[in-house]
């Protein structure tokens, strides 16, 4: 297509409310390079996550939109680059294994920047923190002090996740250190954190680590669970991309990286945490 | 050789057979009487398999009965009881076929030895003993411990047929024994047939278009026409002057 | 008491077989529907979300279809390579069935769908003389990997179907056509191949059903939410309403719809074939035998 | 030019057949290497780590070989069911080969594994006349469940096979145990069974091949790290150590070693029972009417 | 009718041919010429078909080589151009086997009219013309439209006869065209096979145990025995004073 006749209809639309929301001007406007030249060129910011995670990231079924904090986020992201965003959904293993060949951009799924991770990815500033929790049955009273009641149980976590790592106690990233408060559980590794809780419902499991919001939303569902003491940890969340990336990817990196710095500064995380999460998880506990 | 109803062993009353809509035997009545040899034949598709494979229920009648040693059954249904009657009366009647159906999976004595063994027919040694004996009569004693594969088709029927004796039947049934046979060997089977009859007085029917045999040994021939009896009597007579022009036309073919 | 029984029998069996049977099915559906409100399953939610786990059914269909349209073509270059006496074509074609055959379906999809992309963009970086997009080829989307996936298996295994149906075809015909003086390509394509179609047919359509089953597998490498069948849709609402079970149990009814429809209309396809203008050599043969058989009774 | 080719084609056909396949087998293995090499595989982190991934081949094999029992079991009970008239046997049967043949494998273990607890959970709470651990008989490890849905699955398509090796025993055998009084059980045991085993072992063969391969959809369900088969190792590894494709590359390679290999140990079996005591019915009918038809020739 | 060389339309010569081991035929050498006919004849396993069989390389010969219409060739690998070779000599030979082998997917029309339409023989009206005469010749016009199924077997074979003859060959093979038929449809068969001799003088090479046919149509016959000719002649000559005991044996089988 004629350059002169797409950005003339672009324009009004896609451009004008970009700058009206930030008040700024778009990544895009300025001098780009390599991926992020790239991106702006096609006008489109491919994003991979989750939808089956709400209230991070969900599939709404009637209209067929993504709705979450992880999407406004990246909708935001995008807005701020200047460019429309498009969405992607493989299976979590593919896209922390790095290699993405292009497939899709970058990673909003609230995924935690582990060491080993950033040896495939590039990793942002964390744009929140989400509480990882232990979840017992709701009749269960035997689980008090989590640094000794659940040393040697059968605890199922969603494998390859940082619960399964923080068990494991292989769970490193730097600048933020983390209390192995449970000794050699027993680690059952399921296909997704849902699996693990209808296990621990089950009676497999003596317990179940995930994050706070999937525990709440299985017991709001009714489900004979409940939450068991305080957050074990807080795991960043950072928005990631691949390394391996040809064009690199480290211009778009450091491009997002400054967006979400902006957005912490500018109160617009905060805003989108208390709309999903009902409170502040942008900053570290 | 007639005698008194006491006498009879097989008695198939008003018998007719249909395979859905096809009605194969349409109203067949015959008695045949203990010792008596009865041989049956008629074209192909005249029904007479079908008959002989009714009086051991193979093929449960449409309409009317048989009784065999003084078991008298019907068709209908196979509830459990009926099931346990026919097994009953099946014990009475020996049965040979044209292709022999020997176990291939068993030797030729535990060909032999096999049914009389599950029915409990006396002790292990007994029913060895006897099982030998018969091999000896048909003259394959020696092939005792052979795989019936490695048999030719003469020896396989000798051994079916003392496969059936093994249960000390009333009646022998024998649907076409030779017709598989490469003539050279129907001479074989035809004279185990005849000995059964000479020296053990054995109550057979015979289907066979083997005439000199019939001629020999039958008591009594009955021609069998799409489904009927259309007549019977003594061999010398019924193949000497039928009464029938398709007796006659028949005759003449096999003759 | 077993007089009782026994007229219960009798009575019984003046009941046609198929609508004992079919009350025998309807008894089962009902134990399990009791099993499964005893297990406390939502049939509520279930309702709500078979329309939009139904929505899938259309790209399942496309897989299935893209699927085996790949693997009737494979399995029949991969069968004329088995019986040909080329050394090349015969070796790759058993290479190829023996890995396809050998190995799971799931690691196949994942090799394609993940180890093939660093391939291409590694030989293109190494050749320059290669052309413009090259590494692109490689780079295979879920349902396109998915595809060519299932359709290289199932080819492996109906390269033997296709092998087996060729074989079919008397060696008569295929001497015929020779001396006919045909080349090889007329001999297949206007003799041997319509002829091994009738007996190809029937089993191609139980692939056809099999495969349709496996496309859930595709689920496993992620598939963008235009183009999720079935069975990503299930997981993906299920997982969202913490309804798993009612989603398995959902798509596992569909699934099951769609096996007995097709295997209905295979079964009527395969009787059709059946009674078509030309009876199998085979058959004929048994005839001519057992009419020589009765002939040589009195005729 | 035409004329080097076919004496190149001459001088080729003196070398054996095999000898040629086997190179281009070779010069297969040597193109893929050269592919993997050219796509920067880790063959080091291959060796390295084949030792760990191998070691789960005990587990894959005792989930195949439970499986088959299970489904040996089965597809007995099915096909004796199928050919029986008995309604509520047939109907039985029917539904459950029709179920477990039209859902895919990776659904019905779901349900077994997630599904089966709840139902037995509160079935104990509701009915307290059941024996006490009722609901924990349902509660099956992440092995039991894929051993019994690959059990019930594959029992449900051996089903067939089952009732196809009982069908191909000739008619007149059973017949024969029929006129010689023997009772259903004894004429199934000691005349049938015997007699169909020979067909159904070679396929029954096939299907343990196959199970071995849809092993790996166990680890779909989560295992616990004590009895990890194979796919769930290569995964492991193959993510912690960022060799996703090195891992699946090496377990595909151990599939298809156990897939050659009991296809070879197969193949024996098939050929072995090919020449035992007895040579099938129809073969000899068939060399039967052939003698037939040679002696319908002058003598 | 013995001719010059020139009139060779066949030679086969010094031809053995092995299946592994087996050596079934031993050292063949023939020549038909141009109009004769030849009955080839001899007991089951002499080698005939196989002999057959080679002169239109259905089987490669071990050894030896066959000539027709002018081309020459020997047995050995089949290379891109020894396939087009021998393709080229089999549009100088028609065949008619014992299975009949016609198409079951066509119907008679195109099963006369597929080869010639493929080789290219003409234009499409006039591959139809000629299918049509030769239909007509072998009585069958009327049976253009039909599938083979549904001919008798005497009809199936004729229509053989037609397919072959529309490549025009200049020679035609016949491998016990008649062993298959009943023995009512024989005779329309070899009817057609006379005609062809007499009317059109089409150079033939038959296998066939009618010797009553032998003796009116054939020119020569030669006697195989073992995988050899054992002895050749004029029929009046061969049937009624055969010189070897093995052919006078098999002979007096057959008449
Ligand atoms: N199981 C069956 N189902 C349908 N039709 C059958 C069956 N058994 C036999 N028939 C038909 O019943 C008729 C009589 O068959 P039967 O075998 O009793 O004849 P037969 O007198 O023994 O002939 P043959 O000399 O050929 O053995 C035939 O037309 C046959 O096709
Ligand atoms: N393709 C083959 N492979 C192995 N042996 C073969 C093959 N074809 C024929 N034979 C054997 O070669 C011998 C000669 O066979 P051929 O068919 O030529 O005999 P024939 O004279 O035509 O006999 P018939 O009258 O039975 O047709 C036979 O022993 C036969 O078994
Ligand atoms: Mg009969
Ligand atoms: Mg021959």
């Amino acid at each position: 297509g004629g350059d002169g006749s797409s950005t003339a209809t672009e324009e009004p639309t896609g451009g004008g409310q970009t700058t009206e929301a930030t008040g700024d001007q778009t990544v895009c406007a300025g001098e780009t390079t390599d991926l992020l030249k790239e991106i702006c060129d096609k006008g489109v910011l491919t994003v991979s996550t989750d939808p089956a995670y709400p209230p991070q990231s969900s599939l709404n079924e009637q209209t067929g939109d993504f709705e979450g904090f992880d999407i406004d986020v990246a909708t935001e992201i995008a807005k701020r680059l200047g460019v429309d965003v498009a969405w992607e959904t493989p299976q979590w293993d593919v896209i922390t294994a790095g290699s993405w060949n292009g497939r899709w951009d970058t990673t909003v799924g609230s995924m935690t920047p582990t060491n080993d991770r950033q040896e495939v990815l590039y990793f942002t500033q964390p744009y929140n923190y989400t509480p990882a929790v232990v979840v017992t049955l709701a009749d269960d009273d035997s689980v008090n002090d989590l640094s000794t009641d659940l040393d040697g149980k059968k605890i199922g976590v969603c494998s390859g996740c940082t619960y399964e790592q923080f068990l494991n106690k292989d769970l490193t990233i730097d600048g933020y250190t983390f209390d192995f408060v449970i000794d050699d559980a027993k680690v059952s590794g399921y296909d997704t954190d849902t699996t693990a809780l209808q296990d621990l419902a089950n009676g497999r499991l003596d317990a179940v680590i995930t994050s706070v919001t999937t525990a709440q939303g299985y017991i709001d569902a009714g489900n004979p669970v409940k939450i068991v003491g305080d957050p074990v940890f807080y795991e960043p969340l950072s928005v990631g991309f691949d390394k391996s990336s040809d064009p690199s990817s480290e211009s778009l990196f450091e491009a997002v990286d400054q967006i979400v710095a902006d957005m912490h500064a500018d109160g617009t995380l905060t805003a989108m945490s208390n709309e999903w999460y009902g409170l502040d998880l942008t900053t570290q506990q | 050789m007639t005698g008194t109803s006491t006498d009879v062993v097989v008695r198939i009353e008003g018998l007719h057979k249909s395979f859905g809509h096809l009605e194969v035997v349409k109203g067949v009545d015959l008695d045949v009487h203990r010792g008596e040899v009865v041989v049956v034949f008629g074209r192909s598709g005249s029904g007479k398999s079908t008959v002989l494979r009714c009086v051991n229920f193979i093929e449960d009648p449409t309409e009317g009965s048989i009784e065999v040693a003084g078991i008298r059954l019907g068709g209908g249904h196979r509830t459990r009881r009926k099931r346990e009657q026919i097994r009953q009366l099946r014990l009475h009647v020996g049965m040979v076929f044209q292709q022999f159906n020997l176990f291939p999976n068993m030797t030729v004595l535990d060909n032999v030895t096999c049914a009389p063994r599950m029915a409990g027919k006396g002790s292990e040694t007994e029913i060895a003993q006897r099982a030998k004996d018969l091999l000896d009569r048909v003259g394959l004693a020696d092939k005792a411990r052979e795989h019936p594969a490695r048999l030719s088709g003469g020896q396989q029927q000798r051994v079916a047929i003392a496969r059936a004796l093994a249960m000390e039947p009333d009646v022998m049934l024998f649907d076409e024994p030779t017709s598989a046979l490469d003539p050279e060997l129907t001479g074989e089977v035809l004279s185990v047939m005849k000995t059964l009859s000479t020296e053990m007085h054995m109550t057979m029917m015979v289907v066979t278009h083997e005439m000199g045999f019939a001629r020999e040994v039958a008591d009594r021939m009955a021609f069998f026409h799409e489904g009927r009896i259309l007549e019977e009597g003594p061999p010398s007579e019924l193949i000497a002057s039928p009464r029938y022009a398709e007796t006659r036309a028949f005759l003449e073919a096999v003759l | 008491m077993s007089d009782t029984w026994e007229r219960v029998q009798l009575a019984s069996a003046r009941i046609p077989f198929r609508i004992k049977t079919g009350a025998v099915w309807i008894a089962l559906f009902a134990f399990l529907g009791f099993v499964g409100s005893s297990a406390g399953f939502d049939l509520q939610w279930i309702q709500d979300n078979m329309r939009y786990i139904a929505g899938g059914l259309r790209y399942t269909m496309y897989t299935a279809l893209g699927g085996i349209a790949l693997a009737v073509v494979m399995a029949l270059l991969g069968a004329l390579a088995r019986i040909s006496r080329n050394p090349v074509a015969n070796g790759i074609a058993g290479f190829y069935v023996s890995f396809f055959r050998g190995t799971p379906l799931i690691v196949q999809m994942f090799l394609l769908y993940l180890a093939l992309p660093p391939v291409g963009r590694n030989l293109a970086a190494k050749y320059d003389w290669l052309p413009e997009g090259f590494a692109d080829w490689f780079l295979l989307d879920v349902m396109t990997a998915g595809i060519i996936a299932l359709g290289l298996n199932y080819g492996a295994y109906m390269t033997e179907i296709f092998r087996a149906g060729i074989q079919s075809v008397a060696a008569g015909q295929g001497e015929a056509a020779d001396a006919l003086g045909m080349t090889y390509l007329q001999k297949m394509r206007k003799v041997v191949l319509p002829q091994a179609l009738r007996v190809i047919i029937p089993p191609t359509g139980n692939e056809f059903i099999a495969m349709m089953k496996d496309t859930a597998l595709v689920s496993f490498l992620g598939t963008t939410v235009d183009t999720m069948e079935i069975f990503r849709r299930a997981q993906l609402v299920g997982k969202h309403d913490f309804k798993n079970l009612e989603a398995y149990v959902a798509v596992a009814l569909l699934y099951w719809a769609l096996t007995v429809l097709f295997t209905y209309f295979q079964a009527r396809l395969e009787r059709r074939l059946g009674r078509g203008y030309d009876r199998s050599h085979v058959v004929k043969l048994a005839e001519a035998s057992l009419r020589q058989r009765r002939a040589a009774g009195p005729a």
